[in-house]
Formats: C-alpha cells, sequence, structure tokens
C-alpha cells in the first residue's frame, strides 16, 4: 500500500513528453491509466527513480476513422471503447473484448495504449490486436514510426519500443468485406485475469474466407499470434469441420502451463473449445454483415 | 522446478570441461550479474534484474557440492536472495558430460525453490522466465563451447540480435525491449568494465557488459526469482511464435 | 415441541418495534455519511506507525537479523525483532488452543509471512521503506505443506520448540462408538465412501485486522483500538500475555468491517504495537495490509476428509464412519473450546435419524500460516455439514432413490426432540421435512427433474443440488465450552434512564450484523420502551459487561437471551414500582407492551416511562433506588438451527463452467427478531458458500508458497457472478431460548456449499462422478467429466494444483 | 508538490509528495476516512471516490494526479444534510451490513444512476462488479439502487441536464 519514493514529472504537450523521457531514459516509467503499473508499485515489485504522467497530454483520447482504420488514442480508457459506437459498427473483436477488460472501475482509468506497452501475456488487448492486424504509432522526437503488433510484443512486459518512444496511438484496419470476431475469455470473475481468451475474425468473401485472424491470450509467455490456424480458413468455405481444423492448430499453437487456474491440458482444450465457438459467430456475424 | 537442458558439442569432453568449468569464459552468458568475490570456493555476487517495470536485485553464493575432474560431473549448490527481503530462491545443479562420437553430450539438470513474495502470485506468466532464461544461458554456453561466436556481449542500442546463436523466441528485435511507452532499458552502447551492472531486460537484449565476471550458478538463482509457480515442463515444448 | 405454521407476528406496535419488525438499522446513519469509525480511522496525537517484516520462506532457521540499516533510516523510531521481546518474555504468546505461538520469531520461521522483525517509524512509508533494509539471513530448512507430508516418518520436526513434541501430529480425538459402528457397518447393504477435501479458506473481511496501542507511560493504563470480535476475552489473554494488570487495560473494538471469524483471534500485530507504545511512550497503529491479512491471519477449514454411509437397500442409514485428517500450520490456534479438539465436527452426523456414528479426528502442524477460525460458522460445522450432505446425496444415485426422498426417509422427526445424536449432542428442535417440502415446493422440483431428464436426452446438463444443514449454535453452556479456559456465557447490561430511555450494553460485538437494532428490539419487546429510545454499547471492555463476543452465531442465542433475562429482571422491578404509583397489588397489574394497568380498568395504568421516572423520583420505601440491571446468561443447551437449500445449475461439460440458475433457501432459526436482518444475514453466507464452492480458496506449492496471498488470486465473487437468491423459512423456536431464536448469521454458510457442490455434482452424477473438490473449478469439471467415474479430486496442498 | 482539488465541492490547495496515493491523501491529508482501503491489488473497490464525476480506485492513482480535478468522496454524497436517494435507498432496503465496502458501493450507484437512471437489476450488477461486498451477497445492494432510482429526488443535476 506504500509505494516508494520517485519523482513525477507531469508534462503538458507531447513534446515536453518526448523531452522529458530522452532525458530521464531508464530510469522513468511513463504512467498512463496505471492500473497494472501503481499496483506493481504498490507491491514494491516496481520501484522506478520516476513517473512521467502522459495523462495531460491533449489530443490522445480520440476514438476516430481515418484512412479505412479505427485510430485510438494511447490514452483512450477501455470504457471508453466500450461504450464508442464508431467502435461497435468497425471492429466486433474490440467491442466484444473491451467489457471484459479488468472490471468497471479499472476501465475507467485503464488505456489501450498503456496496456499494449505493458504487454501482460495475460492482457487482452494484445490478442485482440494480432487478429486485427493492428499497429501502433510510436513516437519519439525523431519522428514518428508504425509498428505492427506482430513486432511490438517481444515477449512477456517486453515490447520492441526503443528508448525516448512514447506509444501515441493504435490503428486498426476496417475491412470493406462482410465480417465478423469476436473475444471469447474464460474467466471466474469480473477482474480476474483471463484463464484463457481468444480472439478470432473472420473476413468473408464471395462465400469464401479471405482474410481470417486468430490470437490467444493467457496460453503463452505472450499473447500469441495463431497463424498456422489462420492460414487453415484463408481461401476455404467456412463451416464446422473447418473450425474445428482451425482450432486444433490454433491449439497446437498454444504453450500453456498448468496453474491455480488450470492444467496445461484443459488450457489447451479449451483454446480448441474458444477458436471453434468464436469463429462460428465471426462467420455468423459475417453473415449478418452480408445480409445487411 | 525441474528444468532439463541437453546438447552435444562438436568438441572432446576434456576440453568441454576445462571451458566450462572456467568460470570467468562463461560468465558473460549470465545478464545482470556481477561476481564479487570467491571466499574459500564460495563465489559470491549480484543479480540485477529487470522484466518490463519490475525490478530486482539478487545476491547470490555458489558453491559446487561435487567436482569430479575424472568423471567429468559437478553439482552446484546456489543460493541466493532479494536484497529487499522479498524472496530466496535456491538451485542445485548437476552437470555431467558423456563422451558422444568425436564429441560431448552435455546435460544440466537443475532443480529450483522459490520462494517469497512474488511466488504468493498465482498468475503463472513468469515461469516461462525461469525456462526461457534458462534456454537463453544454455544456448549460450551452448555456442562458447562450439566455439561461436560468444553473443550477447555488448549491450547495444537499437539493434544488437546479430550473433546470437540460438534466440529461439528472443525477440528479433532484442535491445531496448521494455515494456510500457517508456523508452527501453538500455542505455546506448556501454561495454564499460567499471560500475556497477546495469540491471539488464531478461527477454531483452542479453546484453551483459564485458569483463564482468559473473557465476553461471547464479543464473538458476535468477532464473527462479521470477518463477511463480512451481510446474514441471519440458522446456522443449510449445515454441510455436 | 411446538411449530409455528406462521412467520411471527410482531407483539408489538411499530412504534415500539420489538420482536418481528423489520426495523430500519439504527448504526446506519454513521456508515451512510462515511462516519463510522474504523481502526484505521483513529489518528492520536504523536502517533507512530508499525510495519511488520515477514518471512519470504515456509521453513527456516533464522542465522541472523541485521537491523543496523533500517535503525538508521531518518523516520524510523525503534525496529523490533524476536530478541527484543525476548528480553521482555514477549517473544511467545499463547493460542486460543492453548498452543505457543511466536510473536516475532526467535529460533525459525515456520511459514512464509511469519512475524520476523517490525519497524516502528513516524510514517508508514519510511516504516515500509525501513523493512527494505532489514537483512534476514535464513537457513533454509524442508517445508511441510500437507498434513500427510507432516505426518510421514522422515518428515522435518515443524516444533522444536515444544517440550516433549515428537512428531507433527498436533492432536487427535475421538467421538461417538466404534464398536456399535462396527456393527451398523457389518449390517450394510451399501456403503458409500466419499474422500474430500474441504481447502484452505479465508474469511478475508474488508477491513484487515489492526490496532492504536496507546499506552500511557505517566499511568501505565493501555488503550488499544483493535479489530476484536472478542474485546473482553482480548483483554484477559493480553493480560496473560503482556504481564499488565488487568485493570490497566481497556480494549475498544470501534466499528468492525466485516469479521466471520477472522477478528477471534490475537496477532502478533498486536502484541508488536501494544509491547512498542508500552516501551516508546507514545501510540502505535499497526494495520495490515492485505496480503498480510491473508498469508499470516486465522485462516479457515482445510481438512481432509474421509466419510462413509451405510445404508439398508432400502434407503435406511445404519451408520457414518468418518476420518478426518486437519492441516493446522505452523500452531495449533484453532478458536475453538479446548474440550473439543475438532470443535464441534462431530455434528457430522447431521439431521438424519440412525444409531452408529464415530468420528476420528487428527491435527498436523505443516508450514503454513496457523489459524483454524470457525470462519462463519461455528468450530468446524461447516466441515461436517458438507461432509454429510455430499455423503447422503451420493448414496441416493447408488442406491437409484430421489436425493430429496432419501433425506425425508432418514430425517428426525419433530416428535422425536429434544434428540440425542450418536456423538452426544441434543438437538433442541426442528421439522427437517417441512423445510425441505418448502424448498422443494419453492423451486418445483418434480418439474425441475423432469426437465433435467430432457435436457439430457438433448445433451445439456441440469443439476440438482441440495443440501438439508443442521447446525449447531449458540455456544455454549458453561460445563463444556470455553475460550482459553474462560467460560462461554455471555453478559447484557441494561440502564433505563428516568426519561425513559435506555442504554443497553453488550459483552458481544457486532461486526455487521445489526446489533444496535436487533438487541433494541429485545429490550423494546421486552420492556415496552421503544427500540429507537434504546443506546446499545458494545466493544469497550471499560463500559460494557464481561462477554466471550461475537462468532460462532453465539450473539443472539447467548447475548441475545442475557437481554431478554435482564430486560424481564427490570419488568419485574417495574412492576413494583407501577403497583405503588397505581396503589394496586403487584399480582393485579396485568401488562401490555408498554404498559402496567390494573386487572379490569384498563384505563388506570401507568407507562414504562412513568415508571422510569419514579424509579428515580418516586420508589416505594424500602425498594433500592433506580432502573437497572446485569445479567450472565449460561445457556442451558446448544440452539440448533437448520434449513433445506436447492440449488439449480447448468454446466457446459465441454468448458466445466456451470452457473447458478435458481437457488432457494429456507431458513430455520427460530423466532426472528428482525425479519429484515435475519434474510440480509442469509443472502450473505449464501454469498460465501457460494465463494467457497466455485473460486475462493488458499493453496500452496510443494515449496511452501501461499498461493491465494491477494484478491487477484484469492477470488471473492462480485455482484455480476453471484447467484440471485431466492429465501423462504419456517419458524421452530428453540424450547430452552427465552425467545427462542436460534441464531442464523452463520447457517447459509455452512449449509450452502454442499447445496452447490451437490448440483454440480447432480448434473454429472448419471455419468458416474461422485466427486469434485471445491472449489469446484471449470478445468476440474471438465476433468472429472473427461475421467467419468474418478474421483476428480482437486489439490490436496502442497502437490500440484493441476496435473 | 503544490496541487489544487476541488473536494466535494471545495477547492483547496495542498502540499503532497507524489507517492501518496489519492487514497491516502483523501484520509489522511483531509481526514475524510469514510473512503476506505482493503486490498493491494486494485480488487476491491473499497477506495472508490469519483474523480470528475467518474467513479476510479483511488488506491490506484496518486494524489498528484487529481491536480485541477474535483474528487467527491462519501462525505460529498449528501446535499445540504439532505441524503442523496441512494444512501437512503441503502437504508431502506439493509443494502448494508458492516458498512466498509458501502460508501464505494453508494458512489459507484449514484455514478450509474446519473448515467441510467432507471437501470435494470443485470444493469445495476455490472456497474458494481468492480467492488467487492462480504456481508451483503448483494441482494440488498441491488434492491438499494433500484429504491434509489425509484425515489430519485428531483436533484439540481436532473434539472441541469
Amino acid at each position: 500500500m506504500y509505494p516508494a519514493r520517485f519523482e513525477y514529472e507531469v508534462p503538458a504537450t507531447l513534446e515536453e513528453a518526448l523531452a522529458v523521457l530522452a532525458e530521464r531514459g531508464d530510469d522513468a516509467r511513463v504512467l498512463a491509466g496505471g492500473q497494472s503499473l501503481i499496483p506493481m508499485m504498490k507491491l514494491r515489485f516496481a520501484t522506478p527513480a520516476a513517473l512521467v504522467d502522459v495523462n495531460r497530454l491533449p489530443g490522445l483520447d480520440r476514438i476516430e476513422e481515418v484512412d479505412g482504420q479505427l485510430r485510438l488514442g494511447a490514452l483512450v480508457r477501455h470504457n471508453a471503447i466500450a461504450d464508442s459506437d464508431l467502435v461497435r459498427r468497425r471492429n466486433h473483436v474490440m467491442a466484444a473484448a473491451a467489457p471484459w477488460i479488468a472490471d468497471p472501475l479499472v476501465r475507467n482509468l485503464g488505456t489501450i495504449g498503456g496496456s499494449l506497452a505493458h504487454a501482460d501475456p495475460e492482457g487482452d488487448w494484445a490478442s485482440v490486436m494480432l487478429a486485427c492486424r493492428g499497429e501502433v504509432v510510436a513516437t519519439s522526437g525523431a519522428g514518428e514510426r508504425v509498428v505492427p503488433i506482430d513486432e511490438l510484443i517481444t515477449g512477456m512486459f517486453t515490447t520492441s519500443l526503443r528508448p525516448g518512444e512514447l506509444l501515441t496511438q493504435v490503428r486498426v484496419p476496417i475491412p470493406s468485406r462482410p465480417n465478423g470476431g469476436t473475444y471469447l475469455k474464460l474467466e471466474r470473475k469480473v477482474g480476474d485475469y483471463a484463464t484463457v481468451a481468444v480472439a478470432t475474425r473472420l473476413e468473408v468473401d464471395d462465400g469464401r474466407i479471405a482474410d481470417a485472424g486468430i490470437a490467444l491470450t493467457s496460453v503463452g509467455p505472450s499473447n500469441l499470434h495463431a497463424r498456422e490456424a489462420e492460414q487453415v480458413l484463408v481461401g476455404e468455405h467456412p463451416g464446422d469441420g473447418l473450425f474445428a481444423e482451425a482450432a486444433d492448430a490454433a491449439a497446437r499453437a498454444a504453450s500453456p502451463r498448468s496453474d491455480v487456474r488450470g492444467s496445461a491440458e484443459y488450457k489447451r482444450h479449451m483454446v480448441r473449445v474458444f477458436v471453434r465457438r468464436g469463429l462460428a459467430r465471426a462467420a455468423e456475424l459475417a453473415g449478418r454483415t452480408t445480409a445487411a | 522446478m525441474e528444468l532439463n537442458h541437453e546438447f552435444r558439442v562438436d568438441k572432446p569432453p576434456e576440453q568441454v570441461w576445462e571451458m566450462m568449468t572456467d568460470i570467468p569464459a562463461i560468465a558473460p552468458c549470465l545478464p545482470g550479474a556481477e561476481l564479487h568475490e570467491v571466499v574459500d570456493g564460495e563465489y559470491r555476487g549480484v543479480v540485477k534484474v529487470k522484466l518490463g517495470p519490475v525490478t530486482a536485485q539478487y545476491k547470490g553464493a555458489a558453491t559446487f557440492q561435487e567436482r569430479d575432474d575424472a568423471a567429468r560431473r559437478a553439482v552446484l549448490r546456489a543460493e541466493g536472495r532479494e536484497t529487499r527481503g522479498q524472496g530466496n530462491a535456491r538451485a542445485t545443479i548437476r552437470a555431467r558430460l558423456e563422451p558422444d562420437g568425436g564429441g560431448t553430450r552435455v546435460a544440466v539438470e537443475t532443480d529450483l525453490m522459490i520462494t517469497g513474495r512474488v511466488a504468493q502470485f498465482g498468475r503463472g506468466v513468469l515461469a516461462d522466465v525461469s525456462s526461457k532464461l534458462l534456454d537463453q544461458f544454455v544456448a549460450c554456453l551452448e555456442a562458447k563451447l562450439s566455439g561461436q561466436a560468444a553473443p550477447a556481449a555488448t549491450e547495444t542500442a537499437g539493434g544488437g540480435d546479430g550473433g546470437r546463436p540460438d534466440p529461439q523466441d528472443v525477440p528479433s528485435d532484442a535491445a531496448s525491449a521494455e515494456a510500457g511507452p517508456v523508452p527501453g532499458s538500455a542505455t546506448p552502447g556501454s561495454a564499460e568494465s567499471a560500475g556497477p551492472a546495469k540491471p539488464v531486460d531478461l527477454l531483452g537484449t542479453a546484453g551483459v557488459p564485458v569483463g564482468k565476471r559473473l557465476l553461471p550458478v547464479v543464473v538458476a538463482v535468477l532464473v527462479g526469482l521470477f518463477l511463480l509457480r512451481r510446474r514441471r515442463r519440458s522446456h522443449r515444448d510449445g515454441r510455436n511464435l | 415441541m411446538t411449530t409455528t405454521e406462521q412467520p411471527t407476528t410482531p407483539a408489538t406496535p411499530p412504534g415500539i418495534g420489538g420482536i418481528g419488525h423489520s426495523l430500519r438499522r439504527r448504526e446506519d446513519d454513521r456508515f451512510l455519511r462515511g462516519a463510522g469509525r474504523f481502526v484505521d480511522d483513529i489518528v492520536l496525537p504523536r502517533m507512530l506507525h508499525a510495519a511488520v517484516l515477514r518471512s519470504p520462506v515456509p521453513h527456516a532457521r533464522i542465522a541472523s537479523i541485521d537491523t543496523s540499516a533500517a535503525a538508521a533510516l531518518p523516520g524510523v523510531v525503534a525496529v523490533v525483532t524476536g530478541a527484543d521481546l525476548a528480553a521482555h518474555n514477549l517473544a511467545w504468546m499463547p493460542t486460543l488452543s492453548g498452543d505457543t505461538q511466536a510473536v516475532l520469531a526467535t529460533d525459525k520461521v515456520r511459514f512464509q509471512g511469519q512475524e520476523v522483525a517490525a519497524v516502528i517509524a513516524e510514517d508508514p512509508y519510511v516504516a515500509h521503506d525501513a523493512l527494505d533494509l532489514i537483512d534476514v539471513d535464513y537457513d533454509t530448512l524442508t517445508p511441510v505443506v500437507n498434513p500427510r507430508q507432516a505426518l510421514a516418518d522422515d518428515a522435518p520436526l515443524i516444533r522444536d520448540d515444544k517440550e516433549g513434541q515428537e512428531g507433527n501430529r498436533c492432536y487427535r480425538w475421538e467421538a461417538g462408538d466404534r464398536e456399535a459402528t462396527d456393527r451398523a457397518f457389518a449390517e450394510a447393504d451399501v456403503v458409500v465412501e466419499l474422500d474430500t477435501h474441504y481447502p484452505r479458506s479465508h474469511p478475508s473481511p474488508l477491513e484487515t485486522c489492526g490496532c492504536v496501542a496507546d499506552v500511557n507511560p505517566a499511568t501505565g493504563h493501555a488503550t488499544i483500538y483493535m479489530t476484536s470480535q472478542a474485546p473482553h476475552a482480548h483483554r484477559t489473554l493480553f493480560a496473560l500475555v503482556a504481564g499488565l494488570p488487568e485493570e490497566k487495560i481497556r480494549i475498544i473494538s470501534p466499528d468492525i468491517g466485516g469479521g466471520f471469524g477472522n477478528k477471534v483471534p490475537i496477532y502478533p500485530g498486536y502484541v508488536v504495537a501494544t509491547a512498542a507504545s508500552l516501551l516508546i511512550g507514545r501510540p502505535v497503529k499497526w494495520v495490515e495490509s492485505r496480503s498480510e491479512n491473508l498469508i499470516s491471519t486465522g485462516f479457515a477449514r482445510d481438512y481432509h476428509m474421509h466419510g462413509e454411509l451405510a445404508l439398508k437397500r432400502d434407503g435406511r442409514i445404519l451408520g457414518l464412519r468418518v476420518n478426518m485428517l486437519s492441516d493446522n500450520g505452523a500452531f495449533f490456534a484453532d478458536a475453538q473450546p479446548t474440550k473439543f479438539k475438532a470443535g464441534l465436527f462431530h455434528i457430522v452426523t447431521g439431521s438424519y435419524d440412525y444409531p452408529a456414528a464415530h468420528v476420528v479426528t487428527e491435527g498436523a502442524y505443516t508450514n503454513k500460516a496457523p489459524g483454524g477460525v470457525a470462519y462463519r460458522c461455528s468450530f468446524r460445522v461447516t466441515e461436517a455439514s458438507y461432509l454429510i450432505e455430499r455423503l447422503v446425496q451420493n448414496a441416493a444415485y447408488e442406491l437409484g432413490v430421489d436425493p430429496a426422498e432419501l433425506r425425508l426417509r432418514n430425517f428426525i422427526r419433530p416428535d422425536q426432540f429434544p434428540y440425542r445424536s450418536p456423538t452426544g449432542f441434543t438437538y433442541d428442535s426442528g421439522d427437517y421435512a417441512r423445510a425441505l417440502r418448502l424448498a422443494m415446493e419453492r423451486v418445483g422440483y418434480d418439474d425441475l427433474r423432469r426437465e433435467q431428464a430432457e435436457a439430457r436426452e438433448q445433451g445439456k446438463l441440469i443439476g440438482i443440488g441440495l443440501a438439508s444443514f443442521t447446525e449447531v449454535v449458540g455456544a455454549g453452556n458453561h460445563k463444556e465450552f470455553d475460550i482459553a479456559g474462560i467460560k462461554m456465557f455471555d453478559s447484557a447490561e441494561l440502564r433505563v434512564h428516568p426519561t425513559g430511555k435506555a442504554i443497553l450494553k453488550l459483552g458481544v460485538r457486532s461486526q455487521g450484523q445489526g446489533h444496535e437494532t436487533t438487541f433494541a428490539q429485545i429490550v423494546a419487546e421486552e420492556l415496552g420502551i421503544p427500540a429507537t429510545d434504546i443506546a446499545v454499547q458494545e466493544g469497550d471492555t471499560d463500559n460494557t459487561p464481561y462477554g466471550l463476543g461475537t462468532y460462532a452465531s453465539r450473539s443472539t442465542p447467548v447475548g441475545g437471551a442475557a437481554t431478554v433475562m435482564v430486560a424481564r429482571k427490570l419488568r419485574d422491578k417495574a412492576r413494583v414500582i407501577a403497583a405503588h404509583l397505581l396503589e394496586a397489588a403487584e399480582e393485579d397489574l396485568e401488562w401490555e407492551p408498554g404498559r402496567f394497568f390494573v386487572k379490569g380498568t384498563p384505563s388506570r395504568g401507568v407507562t414504562i416511562q412513568d415508571v422510569a421516572f419514579a424509579a428515580y423520583t418516586n420508589f416505594p420505601e424500602g425498594l433500592e433506588p433506580g432502573l437497572e440491571g446485569v445479567h450472565y446468561y449460561d445457556p442451558p443447551n446448544m440452539t440448533y438451527p437448520f434449513g433445506s437449500y436447492i440449488v439449480v445449475v447448468e454446466v457446459d461439460a465441454e468448458t466445466g463452467q456451470w452457473k447458478v440458475r435458481r437457488m432457494v433457501a429456507v431458513d430455520d432459526c427460530g423466532v426472528r427478531i428482525n425479519p429484515m436482518i435475519v434474510e440480509g444475514q442469509i443472502h450473505g453466507g449464501l454469498a460465501e458458500g457460494y465463494a467457497m464452492a466455485n473460486m475462493q480458496f488458499i493453496t500452496f506449492d510443494e515449496d511452501g508458497n501461499c498461493i491465494g496471498s491477494n484478491f487477484m488470486d484469492y477470488l471473492i465473487p462480485t455482484a455480476w457472478e453471484t447467484p440471485r437468491f431466492e429465501l423462504d423459512e419456517t419458524v421452530t423456536p428453540s424450547p430452552h431460548h427465552p425467545i427462542g431464536a436460534k441464531g442464523v448469521g452463520e447457517s447459509a454458510t455452512v449449509g450452502s456449499p454442499a447445496a452447490y457442490v451437490n448440483a454440480v455434482i447432480d448434473a454429472l452424477a448419471h455419468l458416474g462422478v461422485r466427486n469434485i473438490d471445491m472449489p469446484v473449478l471449470p478445468h476440474r469439471v471438465w476433468a472429472a467429466v473427461r475421467d467419468a467415474g474418478g474421483s476428480g479430486g482437486g489439490e490436496q496442498g502442497g502437490v500440484p494444483p493441476a496435473p | 508538490m503544490k496541487i489544487t482539488v476541488t473536494v466535494n465541492g471545495v477547492e483547496g490547495s495542498y502540499d503532497v509528495e507524489p507517492w501518496v496515493l489519492l487514497a491516502d491523501f483523501v484520509r489522511t491529508h483531509l481526514g475524510l476516512t469514510g473512503t476506505h482501503i482493503g486490498c493491494d491489488t486494485t480488487s476491491c473497490g473499497v477506495c472508490t471516490v469519483m474523480l470528475d464525476g467518474t467513479p476510479v480506485k483511488s488506491c490506484t492513482l496518486f494524489a498528484v494526479q487529481a491536480d485541477g480535478r474535483a474528487v467527491t468522496t462519501v462525505e460529498g454524497l449528501a446535499r445540504n444534510g439532505e441524503l442523496d436517494p441512494v444512501q437512503q435507498g441503502f437504508k431502506e432496503c439493509h443494502g448494508l451490513q458492516c458498512g466498509f465496502c458501502t460508501p464505494a458501493m453508494m458512489l459507484v450507484s449514484r455514478a450509474l444512476l446519473d448515467r441510467n437512471p432507471d437501470p435494470s437489476e443485470d444493469e445495476i450488477r455490472w456497474a458494481i462488479s468492480g467492488n467487492l461486498c462480504r456481508c451483503t451477497g448483494y441482494v440488498n445492494i441491488v434492491k438499494s439502487v433500484r429504491w434509489a432510482a425509484e425515489h430519485a429526488a428531483t436533484p439540481a443535476t436532473a434539472t441541469e441536464g
């Protein structure tokens, strides 16, 4: 309950923030929603020398549709996503996942950018983004660079963000073809980490699967992108048999551990179940979009 | 927790044995560690670790419980504790060399016992750190013994994936692999041999300041310190990234 | 024995608000405005803050402790170790079970989280900074993490501090008749067995434990504000532990943010803070964190149970045999009567009439936190109730009889009360069949069974779980019950002021049960003074009569009876005064709520308020003035609340998830004083029962790490998961309680876990599943279905939590 | 560090160390002890306050982050001595027992009703699912919120909105 001492910086502009980050280097942690970092500090697992509070930076809390992409500022709170009509219309997976992030109060403060940058393997957003081919914008004094999620998450709690870089925006392509998707999460109670969660997404073109996204939460050292399972689907007609095949491929991609939330065997099984169910749901939604 | 590793090196056992017991030579395989002193056969040192926002420092000591140069077997016992009293770790490491054709088969069995606050968290995420870290260490060891370029000898900003012998699922963009919008941990290009070791990102660069002498067995301690849950798992399963 | 057909109709008008009125709670006003006063809200001038250093290892010899760096930190006033306490003979303290427990470890640490040192500092941040600077060198020893391991021949000795202690057995105890039970089993057609683990659980009230100790250096008076469910008993124990004269100790238990048994024991933090205040001469506050609460304070359960039920083919139960092994942790600190080593576990014979039972219980020391509190139950009754209700349900499957029908065939009949159980209890009253039938009617039992059969045809799994529990509460009677030697009576002191208002002072202590309302209602019932005119005071040892405290559902059965008795004493005296005022003979007076009047002339009367005024202004010659009294109530017997719960679940066999569709609870706690509050108690108990059945448990890995040390891992259901409850009631008064009340705080926690688990088992019974250990986690359900016919056991502590 | 915070409608300037959590600041610096602390992992929610009208866990926010913002604690729920309908509902429906989680529960309920004046049982349960209660089994908390919805005063906020 009593964090160790630290210095506090609260830049008012992005330029200021980047300057502070460049100057502070390794000593500083970025404070966004703080819903993972502050508990770690209270338990004294984390004792950063300085916090750079980015919550006052203007313009990072918007959700917009630009150039065929959903663009979310890094400071968009989870509940803003859960409540967003735009997100609901444009991205089934995000809309399904948002209400299951942590709990309602944590969602009022926690941010999508902070969550992705924290790279907790049991975090939900990274799987959603992997399935949706999301990207992030990393901004530094040198300018911006766009990093695909596959390249952002490099491991447990680790990302490819460089010194002095701040994750400023999340971009998700908006499919033009009929599409559907969902996020299925096994948690024992609101606020629990996922025992297993699966993001699934399908785009359908002329009765065939044109694109697919599948990613897994809590079954590996980081969120896992089940590429082989996606390959099983592309070009095929949606159907139970096909989905089961993809589910098997996804289960092979998982490397779960036995722990207090379940045996490795069970978790692998749950990947299979959720991929199958998730794809069925995605296909159903895609069918609806076609109809509409 | 038991972690078992086995690999083959194209060198005769006597040569491998000599290298393996030359601690300074294999020292750079362990990130974030520094050896402080050797007293009566006890190796004492410190390991600083950093995993995203989590940082910790461990004091460790290790001794050869058994060392049979003729049979080429050794048992090391290492014990370490977090300097702020948050946890303890203990490891027994059995290393064994067997001739294998013209080369040598190296077997390393590690038995870890981890206790403390971090180990009380039921989220098993950090277990993977343990096996991955040991994988890295063993991969590095293997590379050294095979006479390949020593991996990760320096910490390099912005790149540093070159020369890694067997990264497995270690990120290709290895340097500065820091969580959060916070910039990476790596201090650019520091290869100095003086001063305290920088905490090193476990899964980021495995960079170690050259010349830091360190304690191979402490890796096991380090591994253990991040083990949240005891579990049995072959380190070979599930490499699908 | 009488059984009333309808819930109690109030005898007093709403303006008086006696028994049976759902009076709104009087204590609410302060909590609603954020003006409750909990221990951590108390700030005293010059107050210091204590923080406790805890062992990260479960079993180790302490080689050295270096406190110099911590002591040198600015703002640190003192760093205390076991050696410092030993110098004052305070390093060890007695437990409620007559064992000893280390206050701060001197020789060894025996569980992860054990108190090793403490920092006293000007502010809590500095205190925690200083903890990081204490350097302890541990020589680690092999940890013992489950009781079977503890009792193995080669197990390391945990309690080498105890003279004469060989091995890790901490007690062995038997109840019932072994030979009669063997005979019953010899005659049986069917024997049903069940091996199950009731996992370690923790009451974890939302307020953790803490205290502010204020020892006045000038007078030597110690005022200790602490989270105590039993302030008087704690005062006595403090006197014994600290060697302070008891008249110089005042324990104040302010508002308590939930207790559930967690705040019955004395914890090292209290002793450290008090010792520090004594030595430093300034007030010292210690408030533990949630992790500290979960890893070191009184846990509950952790019973490994083996039960066997002998039956005839026709479903008649012949006997019960139970072997139980309890995991007591490093110190035997169970909060229970010294006479009963396994608490009241021998209520395990349940609601059924059969001649023979035999119970053997054993306890073992392990390298786990000590405790063994009665978590929202009466001394181990929860485990007992769970076992028998699971066994009976399984017996129904073996016999092919409906589980409700099997219960109805074996219930103790109303005409058999008082009923002597084969393990020696005398049940006071009950009508078990009536409660079960009411529950069945409410839930639509027969329709559900039909629906279940149809659903199965379609591959859907519905389960209907029953539990018809009998509890034993209201300890005690002085012959059998004590805590640390102090007999388990309780007390009430009532003072009626001249203006007719009153103050009631109690030996018990509410932690949310609404004593300020219900106890005022008891007085209102007996004296006719409006409940709103009666203040209730508790939790201050200088200002309330001696009592044993609130736990084990004993406040109403014991403290409530004391209140009735003292109120009746005053009414007797009031009658004398009324006769004087009315110039009538006492025997010519009649009583109606709040008023005496002359028989046959109702207009000629005086109110209780008139009498109260007269008691100070116009009392008869020779009569002692005033209208106040005190009563110490020694109950003649325990009370036996009961009920029948039915849970309907839907199980997803593919994922192992289960969801409660219905939860019908029929409770009979005798006469209900405040029905609204009683229902609130039942809601809470049902939710905690669900928590234990579904998610809430503490386990340990083989290295002795406590898994479940925080609310991310020790899961407590939110409003979202918690089932919706449908309540109903029957009323079977206790014949020996002055108002027929039995106590209710814990019934639902005792009775409901078996109902939830039975429901899941019922959904899978046709597949051959007979057991899934609590908590019934999805992966366990999935594994049980996969291995149908197997036991589907859960973790046993110290073995891998999952295969 | 100097901060300016409006607490329960009253603006004040305070000097506070950056590592002081908002929960601790409210309790210790301001003496508003109706805000409680129940865990160290952002799980229990008994520390809930409203920050610019949004309920947040004040144990997971540093006091300095509240600079320039408005904090409402349970002490600010009643207006001019009149209990908020939520407070009345909790009393009427026995929505509290030990009272430890109650301030937080009432604040999230208030925030819910501000957004959704007529919530269903599911909506109420969902809204309070970041807050734990050990006593009530939530049954009467849900009833209390419904009571408040049905007995909404005609508060200033309604006319403003």
